[in-house]
């Protein structure tokens, strides 16, 4: 086999070195009525060729997004990624490396996420951030844990304009730990009234903008009323781009900001690996889940890098800790901090507008289809239309034109009444010829 | 040469990718419309490229050398893996396009669950968890939500001290009190003492086997039958499953939930510290409680579900883990490790890799201490610091001084019960005069050790890119981002 | 620009640094008449994404050949390369080193063209392998050209079953550079007499095996008459895979063994960048062209390797070089070498006995087809078939199904009366469906 | 850590690529069927992965520093064109599968011919040399074509002093003799002495320019006139054509044929030594005379002439370089990197390099010595070793003194015009911040060799992965393959 360096002679002088008949004298604290004496029944061993056209076979079967006019966002993004990007990260160094435990020969990892930790500290305006998340959903769940440590309460009030998934990761992680979630209706509309929602058992508030449905929210009273309740701030993103335009949570009250960095430097993937994106005030930093890296110095002096603050961690406090998280997103974080610094800010803003004018030309092109209703007035990159009908046959006969159009909002919130409703993302991949013939056949299939 | 900071070369006005000029299009963003741009300096893609690729050589890779880091299973990434998971029919599909748009996605996850299902010898998997630990959450839920179906409020976990720290963090995430398991002497759970503490507030064991000392536990079939007695479950810590793959099927020990590392046992990259991915998978007392989403077969198709309203009868799922389905990119490396390797190839390579740790073993037995000499290693020797006694260098000082011979050091003072552990965990890829190499290089610092070259220890690492760093100093005042340095003022001057 | 690092203020800060008022200034030796001042017109710069839309559109117009049943061959075979191959070749440091001439710091390059020239050698059976050609054509005019320096006689005797473009690249060197060559008639039955076309003012023999259509030459009475004649026998292949079943020139007399190599760890590419190998014997060495690697020792006595004999090369001796040879197929080197690394002796037969099975079986396949005649008893992985009527015409019909079912001769030999010729190549590749594809295609169209 | 060779550590059984079993057919070999198999040890693919990967960690790259190569224009290669030239469409299709099935390949080679003759001003284009010295000999065997369609036997060729060793080679390759041309004090061809060279016998003049000096040759224009006038062409080496790309263009000058390195000027990578590509541009004189395979439009569509059958009237190819098409690959790369920049970026990258090569003068220029001060330098900047003079530090010795500060050294010896010649070429891939960095380790260098810190230059390099080569030895009595150990015999024993 082509991944095994052992010969059968190196296998029969080994044994004999260490002194056993066969291989099945290591297994012997096996019982032996369990130690397997057939192969399970599954196949046997192929070359690269079979397997190649074998997964390409599947692959095959999918329609990729580079294929088609494409317009799904929710929590995922199509964008363009430097070709620099994947290279980088596959040389062996980063790709083949461990979580970086013995800093003198990782300060390659190790650099790169106090990069990365600075880059995501300054995109979301906040003072620090950790090494990352898995991804955008579960920084959300994490959030509220940490909220509910540094407050000592343990209700989540949950805004209508989150990501259902998202909503139903906080859910289900308070459920399981016993804590309480308000959960406001879906708010398609953008013009919930969460400020009601907050009193003083409150630990946090969790609040997406652009909101699932694409509205911009204004953080700066829901920071004020839940600040004046004793409670936190939760704010999230699922679109990172967003912040080359928007203002950051930061600047606008936020306690923790969490958020999905998939946009920047990863690809689609059909949901991950993602990264997720977490950040906060310096005075919660040591409630805060996950890796950080610090810089210090070595003995002659130089700089260096180390994971730091493990003390919160579960390899350290075991059931004390802030998380059982281990494994992180380092290598998505790798190609977040490179495609970001390609970008720098001033390629940042330029993707951001691109993307919000692609938005705000689908959006017109789409409101003139005879019927369809644009639910926003503000947006980024995303919006919601109203169609007539059942939004969810509608993007199916998209698709058999060729054209992916979007999520309809009821695959993910089935049973509320929004079966009209379609969340639509534009980026700056998508062609005028892509918005024409999107319009075109909205307008055939409704 | 150091390599700086991206934030000490670049700068604001650079870009390295080129995009068109806006239109200028009226903004619609409301009164939240940014009032001053993020501080991120640029580069251009020369320069980018050559900062990390400078950065990258200072790290230690499996690609460069032996990584015997015990409970990691640091083998070999195939290229070829790496390859399938870009196929733009993969890489290149968004979570939620429709259905229809995705049938081979939905292909590969079932295709990957079945192999796992087969190779465990238990009933279900639920894909999503994002890593090891988030798979351990995800068994631990179904637990707590099979415990709660029966009306029960059990919640007591079992957790022996060579426990991995995410299985008490993981049950105290669910709000669940630990208990610890005392070790007996050979390094072995004492199924006596299990059942000493089971009782009806015990809501289920969490026990890795092989343990995290490199044992495989002989008696963990009459633990499990103990635990279930008890009306209790069991939950398995797959990290070590590497040992065991095609030898031993953990659904026939009993087990009732197990996560698996995609990125120990089957090869996906460990990318400096992720990503990774946990699968569990479930005996069928937990099977009907796997969370959302998963796949399951209408008429022989994969049917995806998303929502409770998609379930069928008897499906309850205890709720959702993560956003979308889990680590796509991970589950094609994985299927494609699988199918490359197949079944025969895969017992093969938990053979090699326990072969080649008793083969370390044999190499070192005489020089350095086997806490637990009793049993047979399994993919993984744990040696303790007895060896180096009066000697004056600890664990710490050889696992350094290792890093100057050119390896990375093995895991440390993992696991607590002995004491300066040193885990050594070689796995299936090295070869023979890769390990024969490795061993004399250990035997030669153990008696250098011996012989009182005390320096070459508590000096090292002397030819690394850093010699040891500060942890402390960067503990007490953190310093976790970079700062402009600040301008010189007058009044400092004046000070 | 994305690769420009100056911005206009470092521009402005280095011209002052250098003391000129502009840029232009610097261009002050262009005649003033011709510095344009205008841009020429072209289009301008382009983004990642706009200019993989461009490219991806011309390479979407075309039919790879692994999306298709694919039989062609004729000196570029379609082999499976393991997915390490083409990783390794992208490492940085392999991919954007220089020529070694500072060997210090370029031992990777070195070492590997060490470990290549062994495998060359060792795979044609000859004593010592240059660090590569361009590829087996050009490699095979400068074997015809060393040949002339070493017998001081310029007549080179072509085969037949030569390459026909490998032919017409040794007659145009041969007629540039007032050498003589005499060329044997296209050879499609593999019977011509070459013996009879050697004599005593004929420097060397040009004979490939397997020939271009397919036939195994015995090159062994061959190499006898030409030394009789005080000539040289070059052998010629295209096919080094089939150097892992057949038995090597250099074991057959051959004096020069030239081939291509593209078949180990190199793309179709449409055509190149390919690796030429050249062998030959130790006394021939000084008048070999090509990079040469040899090993040495540094200032500490530890091996390395450095470029050696460079005392025939051009940047040394100018006018009185062996070739004028300077970049060579560096990447392409290392792609093979890599490769046959990976098949080892046992890979690398157990590649040519499946390329030879799936050869047997298209040919018998073939030879069942009605009309159709095989015109080989012998072949390694490739074989020249008869169709009733024009060959090229049939190329195209069996195109027009979606299979590419081999070169009609005429293409290279118009003109010849080999109108009704088909070379056909089977590889590891082709699976029983697609053999059965072409059969049943072929036994439409004629 | 040594790396051993391929054939220390790998077995004749092993393979790293798994083939299904043949299934024994009666072999069709006649009697040629192998006697032995060849002597090639296998590795697995984890064995072959790290040795080559550990390889590669001892060479100096673009990507790891500054490569200061002058006359090799060691610009930035862009991953976006290794990313293009493996589209299936262009990595995996066949020079000879239908032309009807390959349409965009010949998009990709007109177009880039295009790009190519719009940027020299020149009328056609020959696409199929392999790399620089290929173009040179295409470009000679051009005019050679044209003088004997002329009746004509002219058979010397002009070559100035500071050429690349490769025009005289090639001239020597067709049966020419070649007439050095003298030098002038200033570094640049003097047009009196070429007239007073010209007469019926001459068949061409080989010009680099800018030339191997980096000066750009002033009297071109006059130069060519005085060739032509004389009944001969002008050829063109295009190795330094990154200087002037979108300033000024060849044909303009008077230039009959040039050829373009395309791993130069178009930044297709160097490989460690290749591939290139050395396409040739040609004036109308020459035009006609381009080497089969070519490309006409016929209604505006390429079209494929691969044999003289296919041409049109007019059209009288000298005959074939190479099988098939040309460095297909390196067309891709190089075209979508002129896509990239465009006709503005290019320019710019020109006016950049040359800019570059000013300021490393600038910053070294009072320190080192300039053999030709009255010329601005173009993209390089040649300094002899007067600098050095009662040092004892040769130009080497400061070559390798570089390596140890991090850098590449720069071209040593050549153009052999100047004594101890120091040619370097920044390119415009640096950033300020880069070459005020160089700068500054050269005026270190500079003044550590004045000071008379010599050991610091004569036992360079200290800190590389080898001391200085001993080549003598290596010519001496080359080694140039692994040779089995030979066993110990009794006979040596007994010596």
């Amino acid at each position: 086999m082509r991944y095994h360096p052992l010969t059968a002679t190196d296998r029969a002088e080994m044994l004999a070195r260490i002194g056993v008949p066969g291989i099945d004298a290591l297994f012997a604290d096996v019982p032996a009525d369990k130690l397997l004496t057939d192969l399970i029944d599954l196949p046997r061993m192929r070359g690269e060729l079979e397997v190649e056209r074998l997964m390409g076979r599947m692959a095959a079967k999918n329609v990729p997004a580079s294929s088609v006019p494409f317009f799904v966002g929710a929590g995922a993004y199509k964008h363009h990624v430097p070709a620099t990007v994947d290279h980088l990260i596959q040389r062996s160094e980063f790709l083949t490396s461990y979580t970086p435990y013995q800093p003198e020969i990782t300060q390659g990892t190790l650099q790169y996420l106090f990069e990365f930790q600075t880059q995501v500290a300054e995109l979301t305006g906040m003072e620090v951030a950790n090494a990352s998340m898995y991804d955008g959903s579960t920084a959300t769940g994490e959030a509220v844990l940490m909220a509910h440590r540094l407050t000592r309460r343990n209700k989540a009030v949950v805004s209508g304009g989150l990501h259902p998934q998202y909503r139903a990761v906080v859910e289900t992680l308070s459920d399981m730990a016993e804590d309480r979630v308000q959960a406001l209706p879906p708010d398609p509309l953008g013009t919930e009234d969460i400020l009601a929602a907050i009193d003083r058992d409150t630990s946090c508030v969790v609040v997406q903008s652009p909101s699932f449905y694409g509205h911009l929210i204004d953080l700066a009273p829901i920071a004020e009323k839940a600040h004046a309740c004793g409670a936190l701030l939760i704010a999230v993103f699922t679109e990172v781009v967003s912040l080359g335009l928007i203002e950051p949570p930061g600047r606008q009250g936020a306690d923790i900001v969490v958020g999905e960095g998939q946009s920047i430097g990863n690809a689609l993937g059909f949901g991950g690996p993602y990264v997720g994106l977490m950040a906060t005030r310096q005075k919660f930093l040591r409630q805060m889940p996950g890796r950080l890296c610090g810089e210090t110095v070595d003995a002659e002096n130089r700089r260096g890098f180390v994971l730091t603050l493990s003390t919160r961690e579960q390899h350290i406090r075991r059931d004390k800790a802030t998380s059982n998280i281990c494994t992180n997103s380092g290598l998505c974080c790798l190609a977040f901090t490179i495609h970001m610094t390609l970008l720098g800010s001033a390629g940042l803003e330029r993707l951001a507008r691109l993307n919000h004018e692609a938005a705000i030309r689908l959006a017109d092109a789409l409101g003139r289809v005879p019927g369809v209703e644009v639910l926003n007035d503000g947006f980024f990159n995303e919006f919601t239309v109203r169609v007539p009908g059942n939004a969810a046959a509608v993007i199916e006969r998209l698709a058999e034109r060729g054209i992916l159009g979007g999520l309809a909002v009821s695959r993910l919130e089935p049973g509320r009444g929004l079966d009209d409703l379609i969340v639509v993302a534009a980026t700056e991949v998508n062609t005028d010829e892509d918005r024409a013939a999107y319009a075109q056949a909205l307008a055939a299939v409704i | 040469v150091e390599e700086p900071l991206i934030f000490e070369i670049g700068r604001a006005e650079t870009t390295g990718v080129d995009l068109p000029a806006p239109d200028g299009l009226a903004p619609r963003l409301g009164r939240l419309a940014r009032k001053a741009a993020p501080d991120l300096p640029g580069l251009t893609e020369p320069e980018a490229m050559r900062h990390y690729v400078r950065l990258s050589r200072s790290n230690y890779s499996i690609d460069t050398g032996l990584y015997p880091l015990g409970s990691c299973t640091m083998k070999h990434n195939p290229r070829l893996n790496e390859k399938m998971a870009r196929l733009p029919g993969f890489a290149d599909v968004h979570p939620l396009q429709p259905v229809s748009t995705v049938p081979g996605a939905l292909d590969v996850i079932a295709d990957l669950g079945g192999w796992l299902c087969r190779l465990t010898g238990m009933d279900a998997v639920a894909m999503s968890p994002k890593a090891g630990a988030h798979g351990e959450l995800c068994g631990m839920m179904a637990i707590k939500a099979a415990i709660r179906a029966r009306g029960e409020t059990r919640n007591v976990v079992l957790v022996p001290e060579s426990a991995h720290g995410t299985n008490p963090a993981t049950a105290a995430l669910i709000g669940m009190t630990v208990r610890d398991v005392p070790a007996r002497a050979d390094g072995t759970v004492d199924v006596e003492a299990v059942k000493a503490l089971l009782g009806p507030d015990v809501a289920a064991i969490m026990l890795t086997n092989p343990n995290t000392c490199g044992i495989f536990e002989p008696e963990v079939a009459a633990i499990a039958e103990a635990v279930h007695a008890a009306g209790a479950y069991f939950y398995a810590d797959g990290a070590n499953f590497n040992a065991i793959v095609g030898k031993v099927r953990p659904g026939d020990l009993g087990v009732d939930a197990m996560h698996i590392n995609l990125h120990k046992t089957f090869s996906t990259p460990h990318g400096g510290g992720g990503p990774g991915a946990g699968p569990v998978v479930l005996s069928s007392r937990l099977a009907p409680f796997a969370p959302l989403p998963f796949i399951h077969l209408e008429e022989g198709r994969p049917v995806l579900v998303e929502t409770e309203a998609g379930t069928a009868p008897g499906e309850t799922p205890f709720g959702r883990m993560t956003a979308f389905h889990g680590q796509m990119g991970m589950f094609t490396r994985a299927l494609a490790y699988m199918l490359s390797h197949g079944t025969d190839g895969l017992r093969q390579a938990s053979e090699d890799a326990v072969l080649a740790a008793n083969y370390v073993r044999a190499g070192l037995a005489d020089l350095m201490t086997l806490p637990f000499p009793d049993h047979p290693s399994m993919h993984e020797v744990l040696f303790d610091d007895g060896f180096l006694k009066e000697t004056g260098i600890t664990t710490l000082d050889f696992a350094k001084a290792m890093i100057d011979e050119g390896y990375h050091p093995m895991t440390m003072y993992f696991p607590l019960v002995v004491h300066g552990a040193m885990l050594i965990e070689p796995t299936e890829s090295e070869s023979k005069a890769s390990l024969d190499l490795f061993v004399a290089t250990l035997r030669d610092l153990v008696l250098s050790a011996k012989r009182g070259e005390t320096e070459r220890f508590t000096q090292a690492p002397r030819f690394a890119p850093r010699r040891r760093l500060d942890e402390t100093r960067a503990a007490r005042s953190p310093k976790l981002r970079w700062e402009k340095p600040k301008p010189w003022t007058a009044a400092e001057a004046a000070e």
